[in-house]
């Protein structure tokens, strides 16, 4: 399941919906992206994040079918926040579910190391010395590429 | 063709989305925005980088040579910073 | 930290407590180890966790050692269960806080693949067969020792 | 010496700890099995599998020819399955 949300969300709540959905879970991997203090030096007062509404839902989808196909997991959960954001605020949560642990953490990374270059969103930090737009890493291509070499493990 | 900005491109332009009628020879991505940065600085500023302007066409990622139609809704943004 | 205990843990709480120890933390990495209700179609009625008291805590706190000098992380909870269990009840909880997801998200697999051959934990699973001690599994140690082959990364 | 047994090692003995009085020859892990499955057959079938024996010398995992002493705190277990 995919959720594209302005509010908060509860990880308690959310990784107890998914353990409840299928008796053959034998691992939850989970994974939380948070809104940071500092860049560097720089405190950074708030994070907005603007999305492409209809194209988000539609990566995010993709993105579950694609794990979901690669490996034998019982359960997909991705949340991603958009607005406005405070440091310590939670921006995103993937949960994979599967009977063995292998299957579970590497989607987990997979689908979380492709949010990352595919999901429509743009970062725009109001920082102490001002607006800055969050750039692309070239590392964040590298890791989500890597699973394409990978394709035949 | 209603054209959708995003990110910096969109912070540069000033505006979020516009219907633009396209001149018949503009068929590509890559002839858009050639097009648009006709329109003013903020348009030759949102694309003065274009190896960083990344497209969509009808919502999926598509290159700078895609083919493009009046009906279509296109897009153009920076890369992407998700999760 | 790490805790051995018989009593269940809240994910939600133990996650918001890490959150809280560090302003640096961009990414929160978790995986909840689950006891499954089939071992092929042999129904599990309940599984009895056994431990070496002293040595678990000793393994698992030089395992959070190990971690915290490989990897540029901000905080690392281990909280396993013992005693007896029933199906879909957690086992294991192992949460890594970074300021980068790399970080979090390998540091949690690391953790999770050596507790699996380091942590002096037996499984007895009460099935409707009868009682059957859990084997070791070969591609656990083959997991864990990756983790050897890489320390050049 | 205090020895301790877990998992279907301690299932197969039937008890968890015991004082044994080390013979002055039994100086290894690999010894002290030996002499123990001399005990009974609980103890000779909980170690027929010596490959999947495993030991921890004072709760530190140990090579089968560790010495081992009077004081130590031998323990003597299957392959651990923990997570």
């Amino acid at each position: 399941m995919i959720r594209v949300q302005k509010e908060d969300f509860d990880i308690g709540i959310e990784l107890s919906k998914v353990l409840k959905s299928n008796t053959e879970i034998g691992g939850i991997s989970s994974f939380v992206g948070i809104v940071r203090e500092y860049f560097g030096d720089d405190q950074i007062k708030t994070m907005t994040l603007e999305h492409y509404p209809g194209m988000t839902e539609k990566t995010l989808h993709d993105l579950e079918i694609k794990a979901r196909n690669r490996w034998d997991i019982k359960d997909v959960l991705i949340v991603h926040r958009y607005g406005t954001l405070e440091p310590g605020d939670q921006i995103v949560l993937v949960v994979t579910a599967s009977s063995h642990r292998e299957d579970a953490l590497e989607s987990c990374q997979f689908l979380i190391d492709w949010l990352k270059t595919d999901a429509p969103f743009w970062k725009l930090e109001n920082r102490k010395s001002g607006l800055h737009w969050v750039s692309a890493r070239t590392t964040d291509t590298d890791a989500a590429s890597r699973w394409v070499a990978n394709t035949d493990d | 063709m209603q054209v959708r900005y995003f990110g910096w491109v969109r912070s540069r332009i000033g505006i979020s989305k516009e219907e633009i009628s396209l001149p018949t020879h503009i068929d590509t991505i890559a002839l858009l925005i050639d097009f648009l940065k006709t329109r003013g600085s903020g348009y030759l500023q949102a694309f003065e980088e274009i190896e960083n302007i990344r497209a969509a066409v009808n919502q999926e990622i598509a290159p700078h040579d895609t083919k493009i139609f009046e009906g279509d809704e296109v897009a153009l943004f920076p890369p992407m910073t998700g999760g």
